[in-house]
């Protein structure tokens, strides 16, 4: 079984960035979240459409440069347990 | 994130920027926080509240030293409180490890812990949120 | 309800009943040259009324009840009957205001400008700005401010001030007799002792500002400023906001307008006199 | 009058009824969690100022708690979609799924859940997997009632959300009499275009019905008698009649259905079919309406009758003593 597919559905949030940071109105759930990075680039990256964790990384890879790809999986997780992003 | 304000301009967001760098394994710390609903410190002018320790319902139950109720008689666990606590109290008790009058002091960091652990519904639950400060 | 009172204060409007007669006199007295909510309709009901029946007459206490109640509420004294209702209206503006994002913060104005103070309990905001009110600030509330979802502006909410322990001393060289209640002795917090605001904030509690500077003030050692970042004060008002979460998406509007208009400081002060002279300073450089 | 009397009028006739005491009407309605109910039924009718903010402000809330309300239930829908069971949404989260007209206005608290028995472990696994702890310290007598006695797990809220699930395997507790047939429920449950699964019509009213009578001790009826009147209005039908009786029929709750059907039409003049009073309904009525223009609630003696009486129908007479026993002493 191959890693899932994570969807963010975009047209549900408001952002607002501020210091460095982004607050984030969910409209569905009605919950405010602050996120910190790599969370807001994980979830622009998700706004092309769903994605593998490896096609992830190659969206962020065009802009980015990071180390630590196993870490993937961790936010994801967080951003899964937000309601942020789900599995496909 | 379409909905994004500054980068309202275009497509902007997705021109590689290769020098950005992105640190994906950050630490241990969460990068999500959730706002959670808060009866805020109001209560510390609001309210003349008490908890219970432990809750009624646990029925006589032992608070280990973590905070988790355990059966009566566990060894290195605290016996029921006699008295609820008052919001001042448990506010010092939280805050400077004040031990409440006629309370084990020995004791007191497990009763703490039981109230740090205080979830809605439960007996108590609503006076602890209100006396949870920002920090 | 036996004994009943109708308080507008501010744009709220509360319809307090008791058991007893004396907490509601008390109340009147305190609450003297405030206006009755227009066609007697009110926003929120509190009940004053005894524990258990027997309650009303041997060692009476107060159960702090109304629209809105909280379980782990614990019932005052007969004696306490007047802090009993200002706990039970405090109670229905924390459970159930749903008109306006409430901040738990104490605001002043002056020239139009409004100052929103937050912070801890025990930080002096109730003192601060009880000594604002009679230094040419209008004291627009001392607990909570009221901020507008549409128009962003804060609506004044100007309660009795809830003097505690040394902070009665220090007011009581500032105001006349006739605008305290009784010291209240032994109540959970300490000594209490309310106070009126003074007539202009009374006659003008329906005459709302823009707010102009958000202060976390904090006793200490020594006089200290610093700035606090947009994102750090929307945490912190999320937390000093009984009902930011109740509110949703026009909420989150309101409170990132607010972080994003207006700065925010974080004072140390160690002494009332020090604080009123930062704060006086901070108003000549917004108006510079 | 009780007020509470007037609240059911302004429910049944908003345009019509004559309101002499708006603070008494709105703290009745606050108390028996109809404010919002009230507000969505209101609209468009002339009331004073204050009235019009105090409803506005209702009805914005009402639509956060359906948003909030719906939240829960997709996060339920995605703990638990690995498992392959059949969950159905039940009370005020179906009516707000479903869009019905019970919805408008209607608070909902916990979000509860009908799932098939043997699914019951793997349930309770996969919400503890997603974020749901148990309330109740595992092992103290109320976590052993539950799982022993009623029908459902113990309550479990989300570390995160501070939101609660009840997960149910059948609508009434084992002990009680009657003995709804859960498979039948779920089995004919409707799915909705959006992939949630609710009780067919006939059986929201009738699960609405039990829980009003079977499980409890009224309190909170005027509103659980609001929804069953909102439903019994939605789908009338002389067919819709006749399947209502023969469901009721099925899950053993005739008697309980037929009661609820004749309070909805005396106190909101819902459609029914057998509308004729039974003596007994007038000891119901004044139980029902025991609530004051300051929120109290009154008639103490007949709310205490109808308490004992809701243990009575729970449980077994000797149960009823060691459970009275246990919660008396500790």
């Amino acid at each position: 079984m191959g890693d899932p597919i994570y969807i963010a559905d975009s047209r549900d949030v408001r952002s607002v960035p501020l210091d460095g940071l982004t607050l984030i109105y969910h409209a569905p759930s009605g919950m405010t979240h602050i996120v910190a990075p790599p969370a807001p680039e994980i979830l622009e990256a998700l706004d092309a459409g769903p994605a593998d964790p490896a096609e992830l990384l190659r969206r962020l890879r065009a802009r980015f440069e990071f180390e630590g790809e196993d870490a993937i999986h961790a936010r994801l997780e967080e951003l899964e347990a937000s309601g942020l992003v789900r599995r496909g | 994130m379409s909905g994004t304000e500054e980068e309202a301009n275009g497509k902007s967001g997705f021109v590689p920027s290769r020098r950005t760098v992105l640190v994906l394994g950050a630490a241990a710390a969460s990068t999500v926080i959730t706002v959670r609903p808060a009866l805020a410190q109001t209560a510390g002018s609001v309210l003349n509240c008490e908890i219970p320790v432990p809750s009624p319902s646990a029925g006589g139950s032992y608070v280990a030293p973590d905070g988790r109720l355990v059966a009566p008689g566990t060894p290195g666990a605290a016996p029921p409180l006699a008295r609820p606590l008052r919001g001042e109290e448990v506010k010092n008790l939280l805050r400077s490890g004040v031990t409440p009058a006629g309370v084990d002091p020995t004791a007191s960091q497990a009763y703490a812990n039981y109230i740090r652990r205080l979830q809605a519904g439960m007996s108590g639950f609503t006076c602890y949120a209100s006396l949870q400060m920002p920090r | 309800m036996k004994e009943i009172l109708n308080l507008q204060i501010g744009p709220v409007a509360f319809r307090i009943g008791s058991a007893w007669r004396a907490p509601i006199e008390a109340l009147a007295k305190l609450y003297e040259g405030y206006p009755a909510p227009a066609g007697g309709i009110a926003d929120f009901t509190v009940r004053l009324e005894p524990e258990k029946p027997w309650r009303r007459f041997v060692r009476p206490s107060v159960a702090i009840r109304g629209d809105y109640i909280l379980p782990d509420a614990a019932p005052l004294p007969l004696s306490l009957g007047l802090l009993a209702a200002e706990m039970g209206m405090n109670l229905q503006m924390a459970l159930g205001q749903k008109n306006w994002l409430l901040l738990h913060a104490a605001s002043v104005e002056k020239d139009g400008r409004a100052l929103i103070l937050t912070g801890e309990s025990g930080a002096g905001k109730s003192t601060l700005s009880a000594l604002l009110g009679e230094r040419g600030w209008r004291l627009m509330g001392d607990e909570f401010a009221l901020l507008d979802l549409d128009s962003g502006m804060l609506l004044p909410f100007p309660r009795a001030v809830s003097l505690k322990n040394g902070a009665i001393t220090v007011m009581e060289a500032e105001a006349g007799a006739a605008r305290f209640g009784p010291r209240l002795v032994g109540t959970p917090k300490g000594d209490i002792r309310h106070l009126r605001p003074n007539d202009e904030a009374i006659a003008r509690m329906g005459e709302g500002a823009m707010p102009a500077l958000i202060l976390f003030p904090r006793f200490g050692p020594a006089a200290a400023v610093r700035g606090v970042g947009q994102a750090e004060t929307f945490m912190r008002l999320t937390q000093a906001s009984t009902n930011y979460v109740a509110l949703g998406e026009p909420g989150f509007n309101a409170l990132t307008r607010l972080v994003r208009g207006v700065p925010a400081l974080a004072i140390d002060y160690p002494d009332t006199a020090t604080a009123v002279g930062l704060v006086e300073d901070f108003r000549q450089e917004l108006a510079a | 009058m009780m007020a509470a009397r007037l609240l059911v009028r302004a429910l049944r006739d908003p345009q019509g009824v004559q309101v002499a005491d708006w603070n008494a009407l709105v703290s009745a309605a606050r108390a028996e969690q109809l404010l919002g109910s009230l507000a969505a039924r209101m609209e468009g009718r002339a009331v004073p100022p204050r009235v019009a903010a105090m409803f506005e402000a209702a009805r914005r809330d009402s639509e956060r708690q359906r948003t909030q309300a719906l939240w829960e239930a997709e996060m339920a829908r995605r703990a638990l979609a690995a498992l392959d069971v059949a969950v159905v949404l039940l009370k005020g989260t179906a009516f707000h799924v479903a869009g019905l007209e019970a919805s408008a206005g209607r608070s909902v608290g916990d979000l509860d859940i009908l799932v098939p028995r043997d699914a019951l472990g793997a349930v309770e696994t996969a919400l503890l997997a997603a974020g749901w702890e148990h309330l109740k310290s595992a092992g103290s007598y109320d976590d052993a009632y539950y799982r022993r006695w009623m029908h459902e797990l113990p309550p479990l809220i989300h570390r995160d959300r501070d939101r609660m699930i009840d997960v149910h395997h059948t609508i009434l507790p084992p002990t009680a009499r009657p003995k709804p047939n859960s498979a039948r429920m779920i089995a004919d449950s409707v799915t909705l275009e959006s992939g949630f699964r609710v009780p067919c019509p006939a059986d929201l009213i009738i699960h609405a019905a039990a829980h009003l009578f079977a499980d409890g001790d009224l309190a909170g009826g005027l509103r659980n008698l609001w929804d069953i009147d909102r439903l019994l209005r939605e789908f009338d039908s002389p067919d819709f009649r006749q399947t209502l009786d023969e469901r009721a029929q099925l899950h053993g709750l005739g008697s309980a259905v037929a009661l609820a059907l004749r309070l909805a039409h005396r106190l909101y003049g819902s459609p029914v079919a057998d509308s004729r009073s039974r003596l007994s309904d007038r000891l119901f009525e004044p139980r029902l309406l025991a609530r004051n223009g300051w929120g109290q609630e009154k008639r103490k003696a007949l709310r205490f009758a109808f308490y004992v009486r809701s243990h009575w129908l729970r449980m077994p007479p000797l149960m009823l003593a060691r459970h009275l026993w246990i919660k008396a002493t500790r």
